[in-house]
């Protein structure tokens, strides 16, 4: 573990939130002005099953630190199957990463209901912590990319 | 085994059941064979070889040859036959233009582990019991099995046929196989010790895509990595994309999918091991979603076209294991 | 001659990479050596060859060529080009040596392309006589004498020393900045060890491959030869025999855009490819066979025909042992030959 | 080239309050394509439209982004803002930067910066959207109800008064199902047959409802508002359109030994039958197995009867098919086989007998004439033992894992019925629980213990042995004594766990609708769409969607009648235009995505291609049906090759907005 906890670092943090559930629980979070940090940017997508492995290893290549994917709590998927599937791949491509030796917390799956607008800004805050714990994403990015 | 396999060959040829047999050609060392198609047994006579070094994996090529005029003589050894099953799964292969006859196999010699071993020149080898007697421009060489042996047989996970017409010789069973030994390894070291690994491995990689092609689970019309409209296109190693990208996606493409056939580790120039993505994606799924071998049937849904209602969270990934 | 123990060639190793970047063959954990740069205790491989060739150096897999920096709607040219160091590439094979000559005559011919002309000029060429050929050797073939390599520098070993020969004033100027640490030495030794060499270089499995039957005036003839559907059958359609090639020069220019900007590169292209040479038009060679008749057309037929019988192979022996489904060069030769 | 127009709205001081709206506006007239960048006090306010449809026709503008609240407030208006200017509305794209910026940061300039981002992500975006047109597909203004249950015969009779025609296809010869073969209902004790018969014959009568009795559906295509459906009208040997159900013909037939269903096998009925009094159709049905005429060709007995001339020896299965707009699932139920309970003694027993038959040996048209006699020696019995939960709330394979709800009502009932016609009767139940959520449930289940004396024994009947008294000795466990009873008993009444019926499997696949492990239908969401499958255009009615009593049938019933109404009232269906869409050159054939799509959208054709090498070639590729694709996505991850993508959230526009948010 890092000694440094990278106080002054500022993760970026992409999102992938699902138009049903966790999109609209965003919102909530918005609407109650429940506070997370400026970090996490927030992609709306149809469906958790929408999110390819390929959009998160390309949010690293591009230099995100953290990439979170927010669903239907399991069984209210608005299209009833979407989140088991988005479930396994995550588990499996997570799984994947860690073998690889990517630092576990950058990545993570996360159920937010629609109702549920302070379970996402608490996520969103845990979530950024424990990447800006992490420091910079170093292990996945493309050097092509850095900003200069 | 090799005359028997002929003469099976030139009687299916001449009872009209085949028009053309594949099967591999004798090359210019004892080590070259080629996958090759017979039509005649002419052909097979002069240039039909099984032997130690026979260890393509035909089965991919009949994806196209299976779309041919004429039925196809195929003999596949016991791993091919998950790659074959699988292709038939993945409707790649028309099976009624098939004739599949099963034959044995007791694990493949590896020129190049040879070679690695420091040994060159080589003229002929011979496998006697546990050892391979090597006789090259410099004298003869003896080392053990094991040094000789390719990867993928060392770790062989059955000699059980899943799919054929008829067999040469008796069936054998699933293997009770340590091939997640090596998966398992790696699990058990921290995070910077597998990054090192994987980063020293990966870093090797040309690009040649020998993997992805020899691969009988990439049979895509078009590779997302050939395509320019898929946003991940890329030609040649280009700072991390290897290693960050290529390989984890092409893990992930073929996983549970992938018969653990282990073709791409064979055929890597650069001596990655790559059938270690592949195993690792094998290991987890059996662990978390229930054994199941991919090509074992041509019926039973992927693991990743399918879910339970019960499966484990990810956050499962955070807490086992090594960090 | 003047020569150096070979218990002491870390010394020369040493004095070398104080002056400039020194690479080596060297082992690596799989058994397969390759070139790298030179750091203290670093030992000289005792594979035969790299898998890579030491092409690498001068034409590079990839390499950029000219940046462009976004901003909002203005663009900004920026050539990432720098003036390259010196550098010795030590150990290099015949075969390899031989490469360059081929290399040279595409990328020094008018146009010359500057970024490989960098390098070349600052690059020194150190080459290794060979002692044990591999049965997949066959630079005979072409000419090459294994037992007297060719490149700016040549060395050769008696299994004690290492003797020094300058090819030519860059190879002078880099035996004359290791002088010190060479002796004069006495050659009758490595005579009898260059003579055996030669023995068993005329025993090769490959020694009788001959080139006679091959050269620019064979076009027509192989062009249309029915052997290329069998030849072609299994080929995968993958780029190692072309990545691991010493000759190959054919390039791709991409664009990759890093989210700043264009980053323009350019990367070795392989004939084998299905997007090989593809225009807007589409692809020029729509089947494997063609594209697999292409890669030794142009190594057999092409390349001496437009460079005064120079053939576009060394017989360096890396196809043979590297591709996948084990057809190259030599089969294709023999199936051509054959009537 | 794209011309882009970025609109930053100030929603009053709810964004500008915390983002430097001018600056977001300034900073994205920089990016590449943006030739219009403007803020305003509240753009989704009649003027800010205008706003925007002024820009996109003076500017002739190619794409807008809205930077504003959440896309589920504005998204709509302002797509419809655009249209109205002649821009195509999906090319507009909303940044949110109110929900997700300024309601959530109190520093300014980090939150103007987010919103830039935010900003450039939804230009990024918008670079790469296409005009999408929403498809049209028309609707056929007719229904198919599977099952002629009373959860089908509801959901019939309301969409055939809502108008529309409608079919009910019945495996049966008659329709009623398993309510026809109840005595009485709980908790109000009405005859069932008293309130069923009326609505069975209001259906036969309703000129809009056509019953295909004796008849299965064998194939189903296309999808929601163009189903076509083939229907197998299995023969009955008898002209339905001649018979007119006197029923001389079952009084003649010599074949008087066949086994009767409708009465649970306890009496029999002749080879020619009619399945009971009141039945709908009542048309006579030739069972072929035991028919005389049929077997060895000598009788001809009902032929010579029938003075309208309807029996046909040589009728032969009829398909038909017809097109229908909504299909509602009706299959509902049975209860469980209980070989498998052998320490019930169910099998070598005739006393044991199943709750089910138990409602045929009290009715007054079973075989008893509905007075309760023991099966075995036609005795009035003097000691009943109820075993609740037999295959129920089972862990282990031989019942189902559910708790078959109706159960523990119509046990009460059973108990309270012979409690109160035979008092010298005593009746004991077992049960692990007695559960009565329900309107007068629990009040029922009081009466039946505090009123009428019935033994509730919490705890597990291990066994039932017949003896040789042709008594049974009933071994249990009473969990609250904590100690062993043995009750010699003159009847065992199995409550036997419900399932759904054998046909509903695979006819969820010939609807591409989804089943849970236990083979009941899945409905498409649990709490807010409890009557519509996942797959659109069918319902479902009844127990096939779980286990349900009468009056949860009905309420379920008329739920789904009206879902099938509102969408036969439509001419058309306007379809999300955001689907799947399948790059055909770039198609494998290899099924993943089929696997993954919850609605059968995606079909496979062979179809024949020039491929790279001048030949062509027999290619088997997905297609998606646009109707009936729900825009998931889950194809695009499943497909390796990238050849299925999602119109609308494409792979290239996703990752357009990752890069600009990591740059």
């Amino acid at each position: 573990m890092q000694v440094n906890d990278n106080k002054d670092f500022q993760p970026t943090i992409v999102a992938f939130c699902c138009n049903w559930c966790s999109y609209a629980g965003a919102d909530l979070s918005g609407t109650n002005r429940l506070n997370y940090p400026t970090n996490v940017k927030i992609i709306r997508v149809p469906c958790s099953c929408r999110v390819n492995p390929m959009f998160i290893l390309r949010a690293f290549q591009r230099g995100a630190d953290g990439v979170i994917i927010c669903g239907c709590h399991p069984g209210d998927c608005h299209y009833t199957s979407g989140n088991y599937y988005a479930r396994r791949r995550m588990t499996l491509l997570f799984s994947m990463l860690d073998y690889l030796g990517i630092e576990r917390d950058r990545t993570r799956v996360e159920w937010v209901s629609a109702a549920e607008g302070q379970k996402f800004a608490k996520t969103m805050n845990e979530f950024t912590e424990a990447v800006r714990k992490l420091g910079p994403n170093r292990r996945l990015e493309d050097l092509r990319c850095r900003k200069q | 085994m090799q005359e028997a396999m002929i003469s099976k060959a030139k009687a299916l040829l001449a009872d009209g059941t085949v028009t053309r047999v594949i099967g591999w050609k004798r090359g210019e060392f004892v080590y070259d064979v080629t996958p090759a198609v017979f039509e005649s047994a002419q052909e097979l006579d002069e240039g039909f070889v099984y032997d130690d070094f026979t260890a393509a994996n035909v089965s991919k090529y009949l994806i196209k040859e299976s779309r041919k005029e004429g039925k196809i003589l195929c003999f596949l050894k016991p791993c091919d036959t998950y790659s074959f099953n699988q292709l038939i799964k993945e409707h790649r292969i028309i099976r009624e233009n098939v004739y599949i006859v099963g034959i044995p196999s007791d694990g493949k010699l590896d020129a190049e582990k040879i070679k690695s071993k420091g040994i060159t020149g080589i003229l002929s080898a011979q496998r006697d019991g546990d050892t391979v007697k090597v006789e090259t421009l410099y004298g003869i060489e003896t080392l053990p099995l094991a040094d000789a042996m390719l990867e993928k047989c060392l770790s062989c996970k059955s000699k059980k046929h899943v799919i054929y017409d008829e067999l040469i010789g008796e069936d054998g069973e699933v293997i009770d196989s340590d091939r997640f030994d090596m998966v398992e390894k790696l699990e058990n070291m921290t995070a910077e010790e597998r990054f090192e690994f994987w980063r020293s491995e990966l870093s090797k990689c040309i690009r040649c895509n020998a993997c992805r092609n020899v691969c009988p689970a990439c049979s895509c019309e078009k590779c997302v990595f050939d395509n320019p409209q898929s946003g991940v296109e890329n030609k040649a190693p280009a700072d991390s994309f290897e290693e960050n990208m290529f390989h984890i996606i092409r893990a992930f493409h073929v996983a549970g999918r992938c018969t653990d056939c282990g073709e791409c580790s064979r055929v890597c120039p650069q001596n990655i091991p790559l059938h270690l993505l592949n195993r690792k994606f094998i290991k987890d799924i059996n662990s978390l979603y229930g054994e199941y071998q991919a090509g074992e049937d041509t019926t039973s849904r992927s693991p990743l076209t399918n879910y339970d209602t019960e499966d484990c969270e990810p956050k499962i990934v955070h807490e086992r294991g090594v960090e | 001659m003047l020569k150096i123990a070979i218990d002491s060639l870390g010394e020369l190793f040493g004095k070398i990479a104080s002056a400039q970047t020194l690479y080596i063959p060297a082992d690596r954990p799989d058994g397969e050596a390759e070139y790298r740069k030179y750091e203290p205790g670093m030992k000289l491989t005792g594979r035969l060859n790299t898998v890579r060739s030491a092409k690498d150096f001068f034409f590079p897999q990839t390499e950029s060529l000219v940046d462009f920096k976004v901003e909002g709607k203005n663009i900004e040219v920026i050539d990432p080009r720098k003036e390259c160091e010196d550098f010795v590439v030590f150990g290099v094979r015949a075969c390899d040596a031989r490469s360059f000559t081929i290399l040279d005559k595409v990328f020094l011919a008018d146009p010359v392309d500057s970024y490989y002309k960098n390098r070349r000029d600052h690059g020194t060429i150190v080459t290794m006589a060979c002692t044990r050929p591999a049965e997949t050797c066959f630079c005979g073939t072409f000419g090459i004498d294994a037992t007297a390599p060719e490149g700016d520098a040549a060395c050769f070993s008696d299994g004690e020393s290492i003797f020094f020969k300058a090819n030519n004033d860059k190879g002078q100027r880099f035996i004359d900045s290791i002088s010190s640490l060479l002796e004069e030495g006495d050659t009758a030794k490595l005579d009898e060890v260059q003579s055996k060499t030669r023995e068993i270089l005329k025993k090769l499995p490959l020694a009788a491959l001959s080139t006679e039957n091959f050269g620019g005036d064979k076009l027509n003839e192989y062009f249309n030869s029915d052997k290329w559907g069998e030849l072609s059958e299994s080929c995968l359609g993958c780029g190692t025999c072309t990545f691991v090639c010493p000759t190959c020069q054919c390039y791709d220019i991409k664009d990759f855009d890093t989210g700043h900007g264009i980053k323009r590169f350019r990367c070795w292209d392989s004939c084998m490819y299905s997007d090989f040479t593809k225009m807007a038009h589409g692809n020029p060679r729509l089947t494997q066979l063609e594209r697999f008749r292409q890669r030794f057309m142009h190594k057999l037929v092409y390349f001496p025909k437009n460079n005064d019988g120079e053939f576009g192979c060394v017989g360096c022996g890396r196809c043979l042992s590297k591709c996948p489904i084990s057809m190259n060069i030599v089969k294709v030769m023999k199936a051509l030959e054959e009537k | 080239m794209q011309r882009i127009g970025v609109f930053v709205c100030h929603c009053g001081t709810n964004i500008a309050a915390t983002v430097d709206v001018k600056a977001v506006a300034e900073a994205l007239s920089h990016e590449p394509g943006v030739v219009v960048s403007q803020d305003y006090q509240y753009m989704c306010s009649e003027s800010g439209q205008n706003l925007v449809k002024d820009a996109i026709k003076e500017h002739k503008l190619t794409g807008i982004v809205i930077c504003s609240c959440s896309p589920r407030m504005h998204e709509n208006t302002f797509r419809k803002a655009a249209a109205a200017a002649g821009l195509n509305p999906y090319l507009v794209e909303i940044a949110n930067v109110r929900e997700q910026c300024s309601w959530i940061h109190k520093d300014i300039a980090t939150a103007t910066d987010k919103a830039v981002i935010l900003g450039k992500a939804a230009v990024a975006k918008v670079h790469l959207n296409a005009p999408l047109t929403s498809m049209e597909s028309p609707v056929v203004k007719r229904a198919l109800v599977i099952g002629g249950g009373i959860a089908g015969i509801q959901t019939a009779l309301d969409i055939a008064e809502a108008g529309f025609d409608v079919d009910i296809v019945e495996k049966q010869p008659t329709i009623g199902g398993k309510m026809a073969q109840i005595d009485k209902t709980f908790p109000t004790l009405d005859c069932a047959a008293c309130i069923l018969t009326p609505k069975m014959v209001e259906a036969a009568q309703n000129e809009k409802i056509h019953i295909h009795s004796f008849s299965e559906v064998t194939d189903v295509k296309g999808f929601v508002g163009n189903f076509t459906v083939t229907i197998k009208k299995k023969a009955r040997y008898v002209d339905e359109t001649k018979c007119t159900g006197c029923g001389l013909c079952t009084e003649k037939c010599p074949m008087k030994k066949v086994p009767n269903e409708f009465n649970m096998g306890l009496d029999n009925r002749t080879a020619i039958y009619i399945p009971f009094a009141q039945a709908v159709p009542k048309v006579a049905t030739i069972d072929p197995n035991y028919c005389l005429m049929m077997k060895t060709g000598k009788c001809g007995v009902c032929s010579k009867m029938c003075s309208v001339g309807a029996i046909d020896y040589k009728q032969q299965d009829q398909l038909i098919e017809e097109k229908y707009g909504a299909i509602v699932v009706a299959t509902g139920f049975n209860p469980i086989k209980l070989d498998k309970f052998d320490e019930f003694a169910y099998s070598h027993s005739p006393d044991v007998v199943t709750s089910l038959e138990l409602e045929r040996l009290m009715n007054a048209a079973g075989p008893n004439g509905g007075t309760l006699l023991r099966p075995s020696d036609k005795k009035h019995p003097h000691t009943i033992v109820f075993v609740q939960c037999v295959g129920s709330r089972c862990d282990d394979e031989k019942g189902k894992p559910y708790c078959s709800k109706i159960c523990c009502m119509y046990t009460a009932k059973h108990a309270m019925l012979i409690r109160e016609k035979y008092p010298d009767t005593e009746v004991y139940v077992f049960y692990i629980d007695v559960r009565t959520p329900g309107k007068n449930f629990d009040e029922f289940y009081r009466r039946a213990v505090e009123q009428y004396n019935v033994h509730y024994i919490k705890g597990m009947v291990g066994k039932v042995t017949p003896k040789s008294d042709g008594q049974l000795d009933v071994q249990a466990s009473d969990l609250l004594a904590n100690e062993q009873l043995h009750i010699n008993a003159d009847m065992v009444v199995l409550a036997a766990a419900i399932e759904p019926d054998k046909t509903a499997r695979p006819l969820a696949t010939m609807l591409t609708t989804q089943m849970d492990t236990n083979d009941f239908f899945t409905e498409a969401h649990p709490k807010l769409r409890p009557v519509e499958s996942a797959t659109a255009g069918i319902f479902l009615s009844g127990a096939c969607q779980g286990p349900k009593d009468i009056p949860e049938t009905v309420a379920q019933a008329s739920a789904a009648a009206a879902k099938a109404i509102g969408l036969l009232c439509k001419n058309s269906i306007t379809c999300n235009p955001c689907v799947a869409q399948s790059d055909e050159l770039m198609c494998n054939g290899c099924s993943s995505c089929e696997k993954v799509c919850p609605y059968g959208a995606i079909t496979y054709t062979d179809k024949e291609f020039r491929m790279p090498d001048r030949t062509t070639a027999i290619r088997r590729v997905a297609s998606v049906n646009p109707a009936v694709c729900q825009g998931c996505g889950a194809c695009t991850v499943a497909c390796p090759s990238g050849a299925m993508d999602l119109k609308g959230f494409s792979n290239s526009q996703i990752m357009a907005e990752v890069d600009a948010i990591c740059k």
